[in-house]
């Protein structure tokens, strides 16, 4: 910074506690991405720092997790539904100043599904047989069979238009379209986004946004009490909010996520293949304790793999509902009277730890013993998500509108049920609306009527903010910090 | 006469916790594996001497049953220290300024020279987190403190003269080590026992704080303090018990092995 | 008028007594030597004069320095007494000096401390002062450090901090016992020139009667915290009054009465042994190699007693080492009863061998009782003996000790028994050849007698073979049949110890003879 | 001289060999697989496939471990899986942090324990001294995570005098840099002082011990004159011993207090890294703490010949 610049600051500094609004923000969030390049992790901390600031895709969430225009400003779907023809918005450009065309489009999709793609959510892409450019502002996407998901697929951070002029330091420097652009990165603390000036559309109202990485949740508690920060996204320690809720100069968000939090069972491994045992599981299971004790009163019960939020969710969790005499007749009439023993493997977030713990207990009180072994997240992935080794495990499955993962008889909990395959397939050829909320309504009493998994609760979406701060999403359709719309005040 | 009062007073405080552990065996005011979420966080009462924690389990009997854990993980750490370390130490000083002596000492430097925590970490990483493997983690690094004390204390031992007598009466090294050396190192290495007992302590705390050590449903002080962490300011006495436990037992075990150092120390003894 | 009176002091540690009514004088520019054994109070008197006496002491009486007493001042005037008034130099002169500074600057700072001088001078002062104690800056540099300089040297040293100041009393509180005879005579002389050219009065402290016979106007002598006895030096002649001065001077020219050795045939023989160590390690890498035994030949014949007489670091433990089959040679060849002496030789050769150390305090494990620690040689035999407790007993009665003393552990007895429990030890296994290494050294004179008498008496009654090493002369002398002198590794003399102590052939023997003080012809008991 | 220097760096070349091998091992064997982390749960065979290979992953232990040492012995210590960026320079950054922040620790831990050592030795046995030993008992005692908690709350939260955690940067100027890293620093170094304080004491009281104290008492020197002029530096050698091996603990051994104040330290780095399988940057921070120590050691034995004149050589 130099020394003009400095003073140009420490003015506007003074300023800004009289008449003229603060323009920069501090967001506090628990993980850091491990590089920048939404395309090629997982790692959600990417989307939660650059999804909409920095990169936009075709079209994009809502904050209510409806799919609305991107940078695509319309686009045209053919009778049978395999060709999708988006127009582009004009004269958007890259923040390295070069222009966002039908090319870059092209490049984006064919780069995600290129043999050699290192694209987490390479599935996505899967049904895309072509993409062509028609002139610079409209592109033509043939898909090789009808699916209803495409437009919902686009919008996913893995989905953003980068441009080939800069993917070679995009994990460094990423160079996007959004209405922020991406200023500086200190590994292990920070990274700093700057206002994009010469953004398409809608302009920012903040000139800097700071992100800063604070996973220890007591020193996260820490720095939204000494103000070190304005916002913290993905608050993780239910426990405090009550207490920021109270204090004025904080505001509570508490939204909905599309994480369904499930006690996930290895439905091949004895005695979990007999759906009365996994009946028996159900019932032993007291949600709201779990809700209580785990989470702090913040989630709402579920019943099948489905958010609450979505309209076409069916509210099943009557069906399981907390019984433990029912559940050791279960047990009994499966040919375990005295209980049996069993794994649970928890992943690090703490509502797996507590919820494992409650759990443990819940269970043990019908005689199901439970070993606990708490992993790392790398660990989690190679024993129970890649090995299989696992009894139960608890997680959060955030990605939204995913229960066709039931439908894939590898997938780690092994559910195996040509019916719900079948079901599956054919939501991916209806593009009716009705007809797909119809066979998702299906599908969801479908697994809950064979107790794949001990469906718990939906995750909040917990954030603290200045309570000045205006203009943030209160929930989480994907996991994202939008902060274009973002603003202080008065 | 200082040495008295901290002896007595190290003694009295280490009695209390390994008191509170042998009677969690047979008896705790409550069952720690019984949760009530309903009753959770709750102040110190009647009902419950200390309090409950954010399930609702009553702190006087984690506390009870933790100590449980951290006096077996540091006891056996130590006894992995003293087990490997005290013969090492016994073989170089045997040996001393042999090429056995050599590669132990040169040995010991290389563990010393590893960061313990971050080895602690990859440990459990490689084997998953447990109270076994934080007693290895922790085990290890005893092996060589044992090895240097035991050497350095039987080295000046071997230049005595009662040494050479019993070579003279044709006795091997090992069997010096074993009949001579060892004794008259004992006192030593009880003190360094009480010292690297009461950093086991410490260690294991730090392990199970960055979630490491015991696992749930077994309670450990470390667990304890990390998961009250958050909730400092809500319900402090969840933090400030299991930190007292911790604090008091070091506490314990560093003025008895101070005092057990005065009191063994044949110069102080005599000067008495 | 005396220039240090102490009448009547008493003092005590921690409430027990130590000095119970202890008057003395020293008169300016005498000599007084103050002779006692261990535990007579002798060294805690001279620390009383300086007041730097243990935590706990309390001190009643008078102790008057030119009129003034000690006693009455506060810790600033004693301070300024101290190093001025009254200089001192202590037993130990390998630990006296501060490593880390170099000899030049611990000079100096007595002259800093006391005279308000500048750097440079004070230096000047320290050049001279050392000079006058036999440091001259041409061969001893002051920038020198205490680890480069030998014991006499440092004691030098410390000599010469004591008197830079020239101070009226000189206390020396054993200043020879730490060091070997030779280097004894020179400082005693060093002492008695410094004390008559500035006209110090000197206190001299000692246990030998013989260092105090050579140099002291008076002496005092002292037992339990009390002067027994004092008066001119004289009286070592004249005829000492009291029975405890009485009995200490005739042990300290106790000869034990003993038949002459017997010619038998050699049990051992050493043929040209060499003992080389590796250079030891240092920080800069390794030293040369040191032959610290070169070319010993000798033989010993059963039922003889033969003396090795050197100064320390002569090799003559290095030797004993080797004899004794601890340690490997690197040439030549020991062999005892016809087989030869090696580390890897069998027990039986063991057995015919045993040792008994100097020092009574470190030869024993403290945790073992003391028919463990006697009867430890059985190892030796092919099996233990039936009857090992009857002869831990008989070993013990021949010593001189009760069988009921096996039940007991070994700090419960004084130097002396310990070093009985030790030839007891030694006797064990019965053996051929019994080496003796420096056994009496570190013995009072009253307790050192006893100890020669009884090992005189063993070889008569049990007919063993001694090898006797020391660096006291008059030891050598007492108890053996043959002498051979060592220096810097090699046997520079050799024969019957009559002849040797009468007629020296070796220039160092006579110098070694020479230098040992000596009680004046005719000093009777 | 020569030969010496050639020993002590063949046996330290043959230390790093082993430590080397050791921490690859050790690392190795580490289950998880760094692709599968990266690429979460949706990720299809093939895409872990290509990841894997555009990591490295696919060679021989063997030649692996070569090419890491290799490249460390070129000042190359490989590329981060994850942050796909210059372990070298990620490792530079983490120490603008870590190394300020140990020194700092040590500095305040022998600022407290020289008077405290010192005071408590002069005073032996008296209430001053027990009431230093009884502090440096609590220090020992006090769980240093549990107290930088504490410390946040009253100096963060309470007071705001300092910020909770967090690291200002240097580029603002060295008080915000200092700032922020005071209450960490503190937390570090209470045990440290603590141990130090026992140290120099009983060092002190070892020297004073010994008789060239009573030798310099003999000279007229005071009590206080005697421990300054003679006794100090005679201390100082097990003190320098502490003071080396608690820098190369304070480098590595900050992890915990890293994540009580959210510093971006090397601790950190490596346990982020190691949970996230990014083994290649485990090593080689590894690496360098275990060289870091050696190189310390070293260092502390040649101050030894500094301070002690018997260690340099005359010949």
């Amino acid at each position: 910074m130099t020394y003009r610049k400095f003073l140009a600051a420490s003015a506007l500094a003074l300023i800004a506690s009289g008449a003229w609004a603060k323009t920069d923000i501090i967001v506090g969030m628990q993980l850091e991405p491990p590089h920048l390049d939404p395309t090629s992790a997982a790692a959600g901390a990417i989307d939660s720092v650059l999804y909409s600031n920095v990169f936009e895709g075709l079209t994009r969430f809502a904050s209510d997790g409806s799919i609305v225009a991107g940078l695509a400003k319309s686009w045209d779907i053919s009778e049978d539904g395999l060709t999708y023809t988006f127009h582009l918005n004009e004269g958007v450009k890259f923040h390295d100043g070069t222009d966002m065309n039908a090319e870059d489009v092209k490049f984006s999709l064919d780069r995600a599904r290129a043999a050699d793609s290192q694209n987490a959510q390479k599935a996505l892409f899967a049904g895309i047989a072509s993409v062509d450019v028609v002139d610079p502002a409209t592109v033509k996407v043939t898909l090789s069979a009808p699916n209803g998901a495409f437009l919902f697929n686009m919008a996913w951070g893995d989905a953003v238009i980068v441009a080939p002029e800069s993917i070679e330091n995009i994990k460094q420097a990423p160079v996007g379209t959004g209405a922020f652009k991406f200023a500086n990165w200190v590994q292990g603390d920070r990274i700093e986004l700057a206002k994009n000036d010469g953004y398409w559309g809608t302009p920012a109202k903040l000139d800097a946004v700071t992100f800063k990485f604070i996973s220890d949740p007591t020193a996260a508690f820490a720095a939204v009490m000494a103000e070190d920060v304005n916002v913290f996204a993905g608050f993780p320690a239910p426990e405090n909010l009550a207490q920021f809720g109270a204090d004025p100069r904080f505001l509570v968000l508490v939204g909905s996520t599309e994480g369904e939090t499930i006690l996930s069972t290895n439905n091949k491994m004895p005695p979990f293949d007999n759906v009365k045992v996994r009946e028996a599981l159900a019932h032993a299971i007291n949600r709201q304790e779990i809700i209580d004790g785990a989470m702090f009163g913040y989630g709402t019960p579920i019943g099948t793999h489905f958010a609450p939020h979505n309209p076409d969710y069916v509210d099943l969790a009557a069906q399981s509902a907390y019984d433990p005499e029912l559940s050791k007749k279960l047990l009994a009439e499966a040919g375990f009277p005295d209980g049996f023993k069993t794994t649970l493997k928890l992943p690090p977030p703490s509502y797996a730890r507590r919820g494992g713990e409650i759990i443990a207990a819940q269970l043990r009180a019908v005689g199901i013993e439970t070993e606990i072994s708490n992993l790392e997240w790398a660990q989690w992935l190679e024993e129970v998500f890649k090995g299989k080794d696992y009894g139960l495990t608890i997680v959060s499955h955030t990605e939204p509108a995913d229960i066709n993962i039931y439908a894939r008889p590898e997938y780690y909990f092994q559910y195996d049920s040509a019916a719900f395959q079948g079901l599956m397939a054919d939501l991916n050829n209806a593009t009716d609306p009705a007809k797909r909320s119809e066979i998702l309504k299906a599908a969801q009493k479908m697994i809950a009527d064979d107790y794949v998994n001990g469906y718990l609760f939906q995750l909040a979406a917990l954030s603290v903010a200045n309570a000045k701060v205006k203009g943030l999403w209160t929930n989480a359709p994907t996991q994202a910090t939008d902060l274009t719309a973002v603003y202080w005040e008065e | 006469m200082k040495g008295r009062v901290s002896l007595w007073l190290g003694l009295g405080l280490t009695l209390v916790f390994a008191l509170a552990a042998a009677v969690s065996f047979l008896w705790v005011p409550q069952d720690v594996t019984q949760l009530a979420i309903a009753n959770k966080m709750k102040p110190p009462s009647l009902a419950h001497l200390l309090g409950t924690d954010h399930l609702g389990r009553d702190i006087l009997s984690m506390i009870m049953v933790g100590a449980r854990t951290s006096i077996a993980v540091a006891l056996v750490a130590v006894g992995i220290g003293m087990g490997l370390g005290v013969p090492l130490g016994l073989t170089a000083a045997a040996h001393r300024g042999g090429w056995l002596d050599e590669i132990i000492m040169r040995g010991n430097d290389l563990v010393f020279a590893f960061p313990s925590l971050i080895i602690a970490i990859l440990i459990t990483a490689v084997f998953g987190p447990s109270a076994l493997n934080a007693i290895i983690a922790i085990g290890i690094f005893n092996i060589p403190v044992f090895a240097r004390v035991t050497r350095g204390a039987a080295l000046s031992l071997w230049t005595r003269d009662w040494i050479m007598a019993a070579r003279v009466a044709g006795k091997g090294k090992a069997r010096i080590s074993v009949e001579h050396i060892l004794p008259n190192v004992l006192n030593l290495l009880i003190v360094q026992g009480t010292i690297q007992f009461s950093l086991g302590i410490l260690a294991e705390a730090g392990l199970s704080y960055v979630g490491l050590g015991a696992q749930p449903p077994t309670p450990s002080w470390g667990r304890m303090l990390a998961e009250s962490q958050t909730m400092i300011s809500l319900a402090p006495h969840m933090a400030i018990f299991p930190g007292l436990a911790i604090l008091l037992t070091v506490l314990g075990l560093n003025l008895m092995g101070d005092g057990l150092r005065d009191w063994l120390d044949p110069r102080l003894r005599r000067a008495r | 008028m005396s220039l240090l009176r102490i009448e009547n002091l008493h003092m005590a540690i921690h409430g027990f007594p130590v000095l119970k009514g202890v008057s003395l004088a020293v008169g300016v520019g005498e000599v007084l030597g103050v002779i006692g054994e261990s535990g007579s109070g002798k060294s805690m008197t001279a620390f009383s004069v300086m007041q730097l006496l243990p935590e706990g002491a309390v001190c009643t009486g008078r102790i008057l320095l030119d009129g003034r007493d000690v006693l009455d001042e506060d810790e600033a005037a004693l301070c300024r007494m101290r190093g001025r008034d009254v200089g001192m130099v202590f037993q130990e002169p390998m630990t006296a000096l501060n490593p880390l500074k170099n000899i030049g600057a611990q000079v100096a700072e007595t002259v800093q401390i006391h005279a308000r001088v500048g750097k440079a001078e004070a230096w000047a002062r320290a050049r001279e002062a050392l000079a006058r104690a036999e440091l001259p800056e041409e061969r001893f540099p002051m920038s020198r450090f205490p680890h480069e300089l030998s014991g006499g040297q440092r004691q030098r040293v410390v000599i010469a901090m004591a008197i830079a100041l020239r101070p009226k009393l000189l206390i020396a509180d054993e200043p020879t016992t730490a060091l070997d005879v030779t280097t004894q005579a020179q400082i005693l002389a060093l002492l008695a020139r410094l004390a008559r050219e500035d006209g110090m009065g000197l206190l001299l402290i000692t246990h030998d009667l013989a260092v105090v016979a050579g140099m002291a106007d008076r002496i005092a002598i002292m037992k339990n915290g009390e002067v027994v006895e004092e008066g001119p030096v004289s009286l070592l002649q004249a005829g000492l009054q009291h029975p405890y001065s009485q009995a200490l001077l005739a042990a300290s020219t106790h000869q034990p009465e003993r038949d002459g050795g017997e010619d038998g045939d050699v049990i051992l023989k050493a043929e040209g042994v060499i003992r080389d160590y590796s250079g030891k390690r240092h920080l800069w890498g390794r030293a040369a190699p040191f032959r610290a035994v070169d070319q010993v030949s000798f033989t010993i014949r059963r039922g003889e007693s033969l003396g090795l007489v050197g100064e320390s670091g002569c090799g003559k433990s290095t030797l004993t080492r080797a004899l004794l089959g601890l340690e490997p040679i690197q040439g030549g060849a020991i062999t005892f009863r016809g087989q030869p002496v090696h580390p890897a030789m069998g027990n039986e050769m063991r057995a015919g061998m045993q040792v008994v150390f100097q020092d009574p305090y470190g030869s024993f494990n403290p945790r073992w009782r003391v028919e463990k620690l006697v009867s430890e040689p059985f190892h030796l035999m092919p099996e233990q003996p039936q009857n090992a407790r009857d002869r831990v007993a008989e070993a013990l009665e021949a010593v001189g000790l009760t069988s009921a003393d096996m039940e007991k552990y070994i700090h419960e007895f004084s130097g002396g028994q310990r070093q009985r429990i030790a030839i007891a030890r030694a006797l064990i296994t019965r053996p051929d050849l019994i080496v003796l290494d420096e056994a009496v050294s570190a013995l009072d004179v009253s307790v050192r007698a006893q100890v020669l008498d009884l090992l005189a008496d063993l070889s008569d009654r049990l007919g063993l073979t001694y090898l006797f090493i020391s660096h006291d002369l008059n030891v050598v002398r007492a108890i053996t049949d043959r002498v051979m002198v060592m220096q810097r590794g090699r046997i520079v003399e050799e024969g019957p110890t009559d002849q040797v102590f009468t007629h020296p052939s070796h220039d160092y023997t006579r110098q070694l003879l020479t230098a040992a003080p000596k009680l004046p012809e005719g000093a009777a008991a | 001289m020569l030969r010496y220097v050639t020993k002590r760096f063949l046996s330290l070349c043959v230390a790093l060999v082993v430590a080397s091998a050791v921490i690859f091992t050790l690392v190795e064997v580490v289950p998880g697989d760094p692709a599968s982390f990266m690429l979460g749960i949706n990720a299809q065979e093939d895409t872990l496939a290509a990841l894997r290979e555009e990591l490295g992953l696919n060679g021989s232990l063997l030649s692996r471990y070569l090419d890491w040492v290799g490249g460390m012995v070129r000042g190359d210590f490989g590329t981060s899986y994850t942050y796909r960026t210059d372990v070298a320079g990620m490792i530079a950054d983490r120490m603008q942090v870590s190394l300020p922040l140990a020194l700092y620790a040590l500095a305040l831990s022998t600022l407290i324990a020289f008077p405290a050592g010192i005071w408590a030795a002069a005073r032996r046995g008296r209430v001053g001294d027990v009431a230093v030993m009884g502090a440096t008992q609590l220090g020992l005692a006090v769980p240093n995570f549990w107290f930088a908690m504490l410390m946040v709350l009253v100096f963060a939260i309470k007071l705001r005098w300092f910020p909770a955690g967090g690291f200002a940067g240097w580029e603002k100027g060295l008080w915000p840099g200092l700032k922020s890293l005071t209450l960490p620093a503190i937390a570090l170094a209470l045990p440290q002082a603590a141990i130090l304080t026992r140290v120099m004491r009983s060092a002190l009281i070892d020297a004073l011990g010994e008789d060239y104290i009573r030798t310099a008492r003999a000279k007229g020197l005071t009590r206080g004159q005697a421990l300054r002029r003679h006794a100090l530096r005679n201390a100082l050698i097990p003190v320098l011993t502490i003071i080396g091996m608690q820098f190369s603990f304070l480098l590595a051994g900050a992890i915990i207090i890293e994540n009580v104040f959210f510093l971006p330290g090397l601790g950190r780095l490596v346990f982020q890294s190691i949970s996230a399988r990014d083994l290649i940057v485990v090593e080689s921070v590894v690496m360098l703490l275990v060289f870091a120590v050696i190189v310390v050691n070293f260092a502390v034995d040649l101050a030894y010949a500094l301070v002690d004149p018997r260690l340099r050589t005359r010949e």
